[in-house]
């Protein structure tokens, strides 16, 4: 007993022992330069090896994540969010301050604002669509309601409006990711600055026709008419191509420019009800 | 025909994943895309043997000489962390080439079961030395053809629509159990 | 055996219900919008203003770039506006729109009905004539044909194609062209093989066409180095690829221009357009378009001014029907569905063809039950339910790898697929994102 | 305008094939072959073939209704066409309770589980059948008897199992074959097996229907056939004491089924024609191994599951001859 | 850290089986029946606990180079300890996980708790981690192992519930071990879904 | 760092080493314990076991190993048989059974194997059951013949769907019994040395230890 014990203090000692020494000569003599920050992530990672993320084995994932110098789809299971922060904290790849910002959707092109000219039967993506014509409608600048703007969102931000037809932003989920303005063919989606309680006062439209020829479109179209921008005392709006657009980095959301747009283009949303209704009964209910 | 039992019975029989349950983590882990898999097949195959070689001669020129045998897990498992990652080191240095192709996935060998397992099996089942390499190497082909076409379904279902819920890892273990069913039909041919 | 091409295609009901009825001139209109992209490459530049007056045959949109061309008046009149319109692409364009007073031509154009046979003028001279004349493909594509006619250094010519195949179900316009102006579209032929410096060129008309056959075969016997070369029936062989194949048996390498095996293919409305250009200064101001379908009560093959609007077209046939479901501009294959007849006829405006309720609306989708029926019918040898899937997903370095590119959007895989898959719609977004990051690559 | 028109990418117009028409077309040519074995084995046969399909479409229609919240598609016919493979796949006088467990798994787990239609990688009447099998080897390998001169109701085994069970007992091939059915009767189906393999003639028939009617082409079936009939062959000439002869093979078990009616099943099968003559060598170089060496007596089962299997990387590297390639172009 | 919080997350938000997918083989492998299951659950947290205990006592006796074949002896010690208790004084079970009990030296989750937390924390947090994960890891066999034992020869705990005949043999089996596993994972996501 | 790792080490194999020593004696217990407990399953209530007597069956590699019992009276009662075969499904199966003076099994409990769960698994259960006599093999006596299933002319019925693995237990029990006849005859014939000499060509190395 004594002797098997001898035994196994040696063997085990000295395996351990004799792997360390071989493994240290060979390193140093077979030593390639790598990105040190390589070494790095993979400390900070659990080192269990389990493939879980989708890279052969931890140290891939290190390498994978210095090569690629972003964190884009890339999680440890093991290590979860306390490990990947850390590692973003290595590769200095934290999100910055950046302002915190919100989808809006410049359009508000309902069913009942914007009459049907054609009927639609391709394939139902906007992006298909889009490459086919303008839309069902008059408006080629319009949403065309097929919805790639809520498949692309990832935070459950975004679903359709079946009355309206439109994307529905719901607020306290869009963290600002940008996926949505990135999906729509037609570019309507705007990321604005968040302001408190989520207020904000944006022109709900893309329409770049002439006057005459947007508003027999779309009821609610801008129709460029420029009264919102004589009104706005903070220089936030300006008139390009017969279209107005706020800049929310500018608007203190006065809501003067609301009241005066003849084609109530001009959204305010998440604000406590006005004093005196003015003729806003169109106004799709806020989320 | 001894070998060619050995052979068939590890590679189609009683495959080790879909039959005797090891290294199922690199089974569900790399098996996204069939390039992996097989870079995968190869580096589990190298190790494989190496590593049944090494723990074989540890088991009867010292555990077994020294009747300490109860330390075959200690001992197998240090073994095969140092071997792996000595070849790891080498290869990263000799041929970077290879390295690409086989050696980023060494280390997630170093915790893959089937490495460990057949190792033990060789000396449960008391094979010789020869018969222990041509089963490591059955093994390991077994391995890979599993993996392989497991990674081909997998790039075949992750296109398709597959309910929301099933998505991912659940459908992935669903078609690894119809494979395992398939398998079965094997059964009895050695 | 017939010539055709080898891999996959289709054969569609024909429904060339047109086919006897002879071109009718339709009259001038009273106003005419003229786009000015009507072509493939930079959209030409207006020069010419509102109230300002023109004259038929006056350029007032100039070429832009060397993949680009002129764009003529077709009528005489006044500008009333330079606007946005759409046209038949469903977006708008810019784009001129004249009021039409008389119908005086600009000074040199011979709009006397002889036949001219012979020039002296060079090939330089040819395809400046032509690019003057504002000639684009007639064939569908709209390419401009002086650049297909200066062949990038280093490679030749040796062979002209003129594509008489008219694979399109309903469109009888080429056909009625090779039957109508067969010594003008030879006389065309000859020009563009001078242009080309080549000595041979072969027409190739499908066997469904026999008449025309016929009648080219017996005037080839005047021109030197043109042949006929009859063609069996299947769609879609009027591709370029594909009557390069059939006719010569060279194979186009994926992502290469015809010329690379020495062919280029032109379409028999572009040769009478280049023989008119050339031999009577004529610009491209009119074309032959097919008006057509199953409840139209007089479908016909009308001779109209670029810029003609699609509903006095319509009118001339009879009137939309009752049971319209959808306009075409083109043929059912490749045609595009209008939204709204108020468009004009541009130089690619083929066909107008009139669906009704019956076969004018798509089918439930189902899911791909991976017949490989698509797989069977492409001529291009991909896999369309692949490609589909693969744009679906937007799996797009796979999508590249699958050959995406190569697709020529012939729609024989969406017009076989038994589930209704929209496989086409799929692969053309398919094929614009993945062109997008190839261009963005280099 | 008053009307709207109608917009829609190209083309415009459409082959008048649609799936339901496939599906119905292939059930069409089971009739014989289902009718056949209505006859031979009597009432239990319809009951077996109207529980299997009335469970199949039935899993599916609750599946999409409740779980998946779309549009049912059961009319299409394909899990009508499931649920009589099914069927055809097992021993009539099955326990309905069985039946109705194998219907649940094929639709449940080896189509619906996938997205339904088309999404499936393996053919789920045969994911039905192989789960049945590995469950229950008792209840499925259990033959009524069809001799009926015999009163007893004990069972009978089929031609192969007893051509398996008699060489492993020792005897030579001739010596059993003088036991078995000829081979009229193997092709006309008076002898005992599932529902779907007791006449390869009359499959045989709904094979030349479903081939003219473009609904399969002849690279699989044949060539499982013929792969069979090599490998069969070479053996036989090697020691026809031990192997039977080819056309045994060719005519019993489930070959004819499996190789007209399920290895052809589009959805599970290579894209490319030069893929599905790979994919119908490997299934029949896997039945015969598993008929003569595994210990199941019929292989075409696993074979078809194996080789589904091997579909994705099939598709993966073997494509059609693309336009352009440098190949003979 | 939360103590409690610490304790449960193995149950389902970070179960090492369910969620996060770790320890696979012994997972199918060892679930045939739910007594087993529960055995190689049990055998593993006590692994895991003691591991996470020695790691988070030595860590800073350690340096960095050698802490992973460190880490991988004192587990391996803690295995073969198992082993051998096992053995002598429960030998049936021993005897029916077989190679399993073995092979949790190299279970992704004994390696990866002790890096990724015991070699970084506290001992009290260390080991209640070990414990909540190696119980997860333990109730996810259970689970697992019951429900193919249910299915497969209509028992849970060797207690009949409908007679053996009515069970699916294929559960028993390797296929049914990883159709099982695969809709149990779809269900655990659907619930840890609802519970976010 | 190597001081720190070899600390490790040698504290490891040091309590590995004193566990060892711990459970050494329990393991060997339980051994032995399992070996007692099958034997006392399979024999009739016995006072005490004979000496272990190997035989080497011709066909086989290992030896077959057999522990007579003897009643309170020293009379030899029964023998416990530690058989095995090759040809389970799954290869090999290791039984104990035990077969009294006059031939006849008077039980048996299968030690090893790794047939199949649900099938070939259910030797122990379908063999002993008293209810179904065409089934069960306790009770029943070795004679000239052996035992066979009725699918070979026999007359024990096999377990449903595994006939392979019945065929297997039941060419172990013909193994076991072949062998014990041999020793009886060694015994009858050489008194007490437990020599065996092979005349029915069945074995030709059999040897006696403690
Ligand atoms: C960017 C571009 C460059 C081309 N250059 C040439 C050319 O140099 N020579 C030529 O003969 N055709 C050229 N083509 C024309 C194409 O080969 C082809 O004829 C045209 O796209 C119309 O073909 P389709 O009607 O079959 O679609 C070019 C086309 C494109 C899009
Ligand atoms: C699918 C497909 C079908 C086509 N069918 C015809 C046709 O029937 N007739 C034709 O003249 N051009 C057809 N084309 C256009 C030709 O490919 C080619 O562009 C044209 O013949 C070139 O002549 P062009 O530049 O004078 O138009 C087709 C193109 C495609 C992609
Ligand atoms: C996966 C599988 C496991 C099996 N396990 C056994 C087994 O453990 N024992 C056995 O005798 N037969 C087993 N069999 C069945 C045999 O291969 C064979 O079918 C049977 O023994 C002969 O049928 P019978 O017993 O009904 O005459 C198994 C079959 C399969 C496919
Ligand atoms: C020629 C043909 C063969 C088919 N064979 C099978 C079959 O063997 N098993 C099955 O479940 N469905 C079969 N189907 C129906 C259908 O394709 C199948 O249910 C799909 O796999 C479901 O996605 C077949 C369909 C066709 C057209
Ligand atoms: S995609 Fe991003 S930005 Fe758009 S709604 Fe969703 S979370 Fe907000
Ligand atoms: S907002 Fe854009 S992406 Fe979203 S439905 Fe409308 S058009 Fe489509
Ligand atoms: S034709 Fe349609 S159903 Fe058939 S493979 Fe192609 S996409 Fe799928
Ligand atoms: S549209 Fe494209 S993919 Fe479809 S058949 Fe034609 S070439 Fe092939
Ligand atoms: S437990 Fe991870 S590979 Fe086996």
């Amino acid at each position: 007993m004594s002797a098997s014990l001898i035994y196994t203090i040696i063997t085990i000692s000295s395996l351990g022992v004799a792997a360390a020494i071989i493994l240290y000569f060979t390193a140093r003599k077979f030593y390639v330069y790598e990105d040190p920050r390589i070494d790095e992530v993979e400390e900070a990672l659990p080192a269990a090896n389990c493939g879980g993320c989708g890279y052969a084995g931890c140290r891939a994932f290190a390498e994978a994540i210095v090569k690629d110098n972003s964190l884009d789809d890339k999680f440890c299971p093991v290590g979860g969010n306390d490990v990947m922060k850390t590692v973003a904290e290595i590769m200095g790849l934290e999100a910055g301050d950046q302002k915190a910002r919100i989808a809006v959707l410049r359009c508000n092109g309902t069913c009942e604002f914007r009459p049907k000219t054609n009927h639609y039967e391709g394939a139902t993506t906007c992006a298909i669509a889009a490459m086919n014509y303008g839309g069902e409608t008059g408006c080629q600048y319009g949403c065309l309601g097929f919805g790639d703007c809520v498949d692309a969102c990832d935070f459950d931000a975004l679903h359709m409006d079946p009355e309206t037809g439109l994307p529905v932003v719901t607020d306290e989920n869009c963290v600002g990711c940008g996926a949505c303005v990135e999906a729509c063919p037609k570019d309507l989606f705007e990321l604005r600055k968040k302001m408190p309680k989520y207020r904000r006062v944006y022109v709900a439209c893309r329409n770049e026709d002439k006057g005459g020829v947007a508003k027999k479109s779309c009821e609610v179209a801008c129709i460029g008419c420029g009264k919102c921008e004589q009104e706005c005392k903070y220089d936030a709006i300006t008139i390009t191509n017969n279209l107005a657009f706020i800049d929310s980095d500018k608007c203190v959301l006065c809501r003067k420019c609301v009241s005066v747009c003849p084609t109530n283009a001009i959204i305010e949303e998440n604000f406590p009800p006005r004093k005196i209704k003015v003729e806003k009964e169109a106004q799709p209910a806020e989320s | 025909m001894e070998y060619i039992i050995i052979i068939i019975s590890a590679i189609l029989v009683n495959n080790i994943v879909l039959n005797q349950f090891l290294g199922v983590c690199p089974f569900l882990g790399v098996s996204k895309k069939i390039e992996t898999a097989v870079g995968m097949t190869g580096a589990v195959t190298f190790v494989m043997v190496l590593a049944t070689i090494v723990t074989f001669l540890i088991q009867h020129y010292i555990l077994i000489p020294l009747e300490i045998t109860y330390l075959q897990t200690i001992s197998f498992i240090l073994v095969i962390a140092a071997l792996v990652q000595l070849v790891e080191i080498i290869l990263k240095k000799v041929s970077p080439s290879l390295y690409q192709a086989l050696g980023v996935f060494l280390p997630l060998i170093t915790t893959n079961c089937a490495i460990l397992g057949v190792a033990i099996l060789v000396i449960q089942k008391e094979f010789n030395l020869m018969e222990g390499v041509v089963y490591a190497i059955s093994n390991a082909i077994g391995f890979g053809l599993a993996l392989i076409i497991f990674a081909g379904l997998r790039e075949h279902t992750d296109l398709q629509n597959v309910p929301k819920g099933l998505k991912g890892v659940p459908i992935a273990l669903i078609t690894a159990g119809i494979l395992a069913m398939a398998f079965m039909g094997f059964s009895g041919i050695v | 055996m017939l010539k055709t091409f080898k891999i996959g295609g289709v054969h569609p009901a024909e429904n060339k219900i047109t086919a006897t009825k002879a071109v009718v001139k339709l009259p001038i209109p009273k106003t005419v919008t003229i786009p000015v992209t009507q072509h493939i490459g930079a959209p030409s530049k207006v020069i010419v203003k509102r109230g300002d007056v023109v004259k038929t045959g006056q350029i007032i949109a100039q070429s832009s770039g060397f993949v680009s061309t002129n764009i003529h008046s077709s009528v005489s009149g006044k500008v009333l506006k330079i606007d946005t319109v759409y046209d038949s692409s469903g977006y708008k364009k810019e784009s001129v729109v004249i009021n039409t007073e008389q119908d005086e031509w600009d000074e040199g154009v011979d709009t006397s009905p002889d036949l001219i046979k012979h020039t002296d003028l060079d090939a330089k001279t040819i395809t400046n004539k032509i690019l003057d004349a504002g000639i684009v493909g007639l064939g569908g594509a709209t390419f401009p044909t002086h650049v297909k006619l200066s062949p990038p250094p280093g490679m030749k010519a040796e062979v002209l194609l003129i594509n008489g195949v008219e694979c399109e179900p309903y469109l009888t316009a080429d056909h009625r062209l090779m039957l109508e102006r067969g010594d003008e579209l030879m006389v065309g032929i000859m020009l563009l093989m001078k242009a080309l410096g080549v000595n041979r060129a072969v027409i190739g008309i499908e066997r469904n066409k026999p008449d025309a056959i016929e009648h080219l075969t017996t005037l080839t016997k005047n021109y030197e180095g043109i042949e006929i070369c009859p063609l069996k029936v299947k769609y879609p062989q009027g591709g370029e690829k594909q009557l390069i194949k059939a006719i010569t048996g060279r194979e186009v390498p994926s992502g290469a221009l015809p010329i690379a095996v020495g062919a280029v293919v032109n379409n028999v409305g572009t040769a009478l357009a280049v023989y008119e250009a050339v031999m009577k200064n004529k610009p491209l101001i009119e074309r032959i378009v097919t008006v057509t379908g199953k409840s139209l009560s007089k479908p016909s093959n009308f001779l109209v001014r670029i810029g003609t609007p699609v509903k006095d077209l319509i009118e001339a046939a009879g009137g939309l029907p009752d049971d319209t479901a959808k306009v075409i501009s083109g043929g059912p294959m490749m045609g595009k569905a209008v939204a709204t007849i108020d468009i004009p006829v541009t130089k690619g405006t083929s066909g107008i063809l009139i669906l009704n309720e019956n076969e004018g609306h798509r089918k439930p989708v189902l899911n791909c039950i991976r017949c490989g029926r698509c797989v069977e019918v492409c001529p291009m040898g991909l896999e369309p339910y692949f490609l589909m899937t693969l744009s679906e997903k937007k799996v797009w370095d796979k999508a590249e790898k699958e050959q995406i590119m190569d697709c020529i959007e012939c729609g024989s895989c969406s017009f076989t697929c038994p589930a209704n898959r929209p496989l086409l719609d799929y692969i053309r977004y398919g094929k614009l994102t993945v062109g997008g990051i190839i261009r963005s690559r280099k | 305008m008053d009307k709207l028109l109608t917009i829609t990418p190209s083309p415009h117009i459409k082959q008048g094939d649609s799936v339901n028409k496939i599906m119905y077309s292939v059930i069409f040519a089971l009739i014989p072959a289902l009718a056949w074995s209505f006859f031979i084995f009597g009432l239990p046969a319809v009951l077996i073939t109207l529980t299997s399909v009335l469970s199949c479409v039935l899993v599916e229609w609750l599946i999409q209704k409740f779980i998946m919240k779309v549009e049912p598609t059961v009319k299409d016919g394909s899990a009508i066409l499931t649920g009589i493979l099914l069927a055809m796949n097992v021993p009539a006088g099955l326990p309905l309770w069985i039946m109705i467990l194998g219907a649940v798994v094929a639709v449940g787990v080896g189509k619906m589980s996938f997205g339904g239609l088309g999404q499936n990688p393996f053919n789920p009447a045969l994911v039905g059948r192989v789960f049945m099998l590995i469950s229950f080897p008792v209840q499925m390998t259990t033959w009524p008897n069809i001799t009926r001169q015999v009163v007893d109701a004990t069972s009978e085994a089929t031609p192969l199992a007893l051509v398996k069970e008699g060489v492993k007992g020792g005897a030579s091939v001739p010596e059993i074959m003088q036991t078995l059915p000829g081979y009229d009767e193997l092709l006309l189906g008076n002898f005992s097996g599932s529902l779907g393999e007791i006449s390869a003639a009359l499959l045989l028939i709904g094979m030349v229907y479903m081939l003219i009617r473009k609904v399969i082409t002849w690279h699989i079936p044949l060539t499982i056939m013929a792969t069979v009939f090599v490998f069969t062959g070479i053996l036989y000439l090697v020691d026809p004491l031990q192997y039977a002869d080819p056309v045994f093979h060719l005519l019993s078990g489930g070959l004819m089924l499996g190789a007209i009616y399920m290895a052809t099943d589009m959805v599970t099968s290579p894209m490319s024609k030069r893929g599905q003559i790979i994919y119908a060598i490997g299934i029949g170089l896997i039945t015969v191994s598993i008929r003569l060496w595994g210990a199941y007596p019929e292989g075409i089962s696993f074979a078809i599951l194996i080789m589904n299997a091997f579909t994705p990387l099939i598709n993966n590297y073997v494509k059609p001859k693309r336009f352009g390639e440098k190949k003979n172009g | 850290m939360n103590q409690w919080k610490n304790f449960t997350k193995g149950f389902l938000k970070e179960n090492p089986v369910f969620v996060l997918l770790l320890g696979m083989c012994p997972t199918l492998g060892t679930t045939g029946t739910a007594i087993n299951g529960l055995g190689m659950g049990l055998a593993t947290t006590f692994v895991l606990i003691m591991s996470n205990l020695v790691v988070s006592l030595i860590k800073n006796l350690i340096p960095d180079k050698v802490r992973i074949p460190a880490f991988i002896v004192v587990i391996a010690t803690f295995v073969t300890i198992v082993e051998m208790v096992m053995q002598a004084y429960i030998p049936s079970l021993y005897e029916s996980l077989g190679l399993f009990i073995p092979l949790i030296v190299v279970n992704c989750i004994v390696l990866g708790r002790a890096e990724a937390f015991a070699s970084k924390n506290k001992v009290l947090s260390s080991v209640i981690d070990g414990a909540g994960i190696g119980l997860g890891f333990a109730f996810a066999l259970t689970i697992l192992g019951s429900v193919r034992e249910l299915l497969g020869s209509g028992k849970i705990f060797n207690f009949t519930v409908y007679p053996e005949n009515y069970g699916m043999l294929v559960f028993i089996l390797a296929p049914g071990a990883f159709i099982a596993l695969g809709y149990i994972i779809a269900l655990i996501n659907r619930l840890n879904k609802k519970n976010a | 760092m190597l001081l720190s790792l070899f600390g490790v080490t040698l504290i490891a194999s040091a309590a590995l080493g004193v566990v060892y020593g711990v459970t050494k004696e329990p393991i060997a217990r339980a051994e032995a314990n399992k070996q007692e407990l099958a034997l006392a399953s399979v024999l009739p209530k016995y006072e005490k076991l004979g000496k272990v007597i190997k035989v080497l069956p011709v066909d086989g590699k290992d030896s077959i190993e057999i522990y007579p019992a003897y009643s309170a009276d020293g009379e030899e009662i029964a023998s416990a048989v530690k058989t095995y075969t090759y040809s389970g499904f799954s290869g090999f199966i290791e039984i104990m059974v035990g077969i009294d003076t006059e031939g006849e099994i008077t039980g048996f409990q299968v030690l090893k194997h790794a047939e199949t769960p649900g099938l070939g698994s259910k030797m122990n259960e379908w063999f002993s059951n008293a209810e179904k006599p065409s089934q069960n093999v306790i009770g029943r006596a070795f004679g000239d013949e052996e035992f066979t299933v009725y699918k070979d002319g026999g007359n024990v019925d096999a377990i449903t769907a595994a006939t392979i693995t019945s065929r297997a237990f039941l060419d172990a029990l013909n193994r076991a019994y072949r062998c014990l006849d041999k020793a009886w005859e060694a015994d009858a014939q050489s008194g007490a040395t437990n020599q065996i000499d092979d005349n029915q060509r069945e074995d030709d190395a059999a040897s006696s230890e403690q």
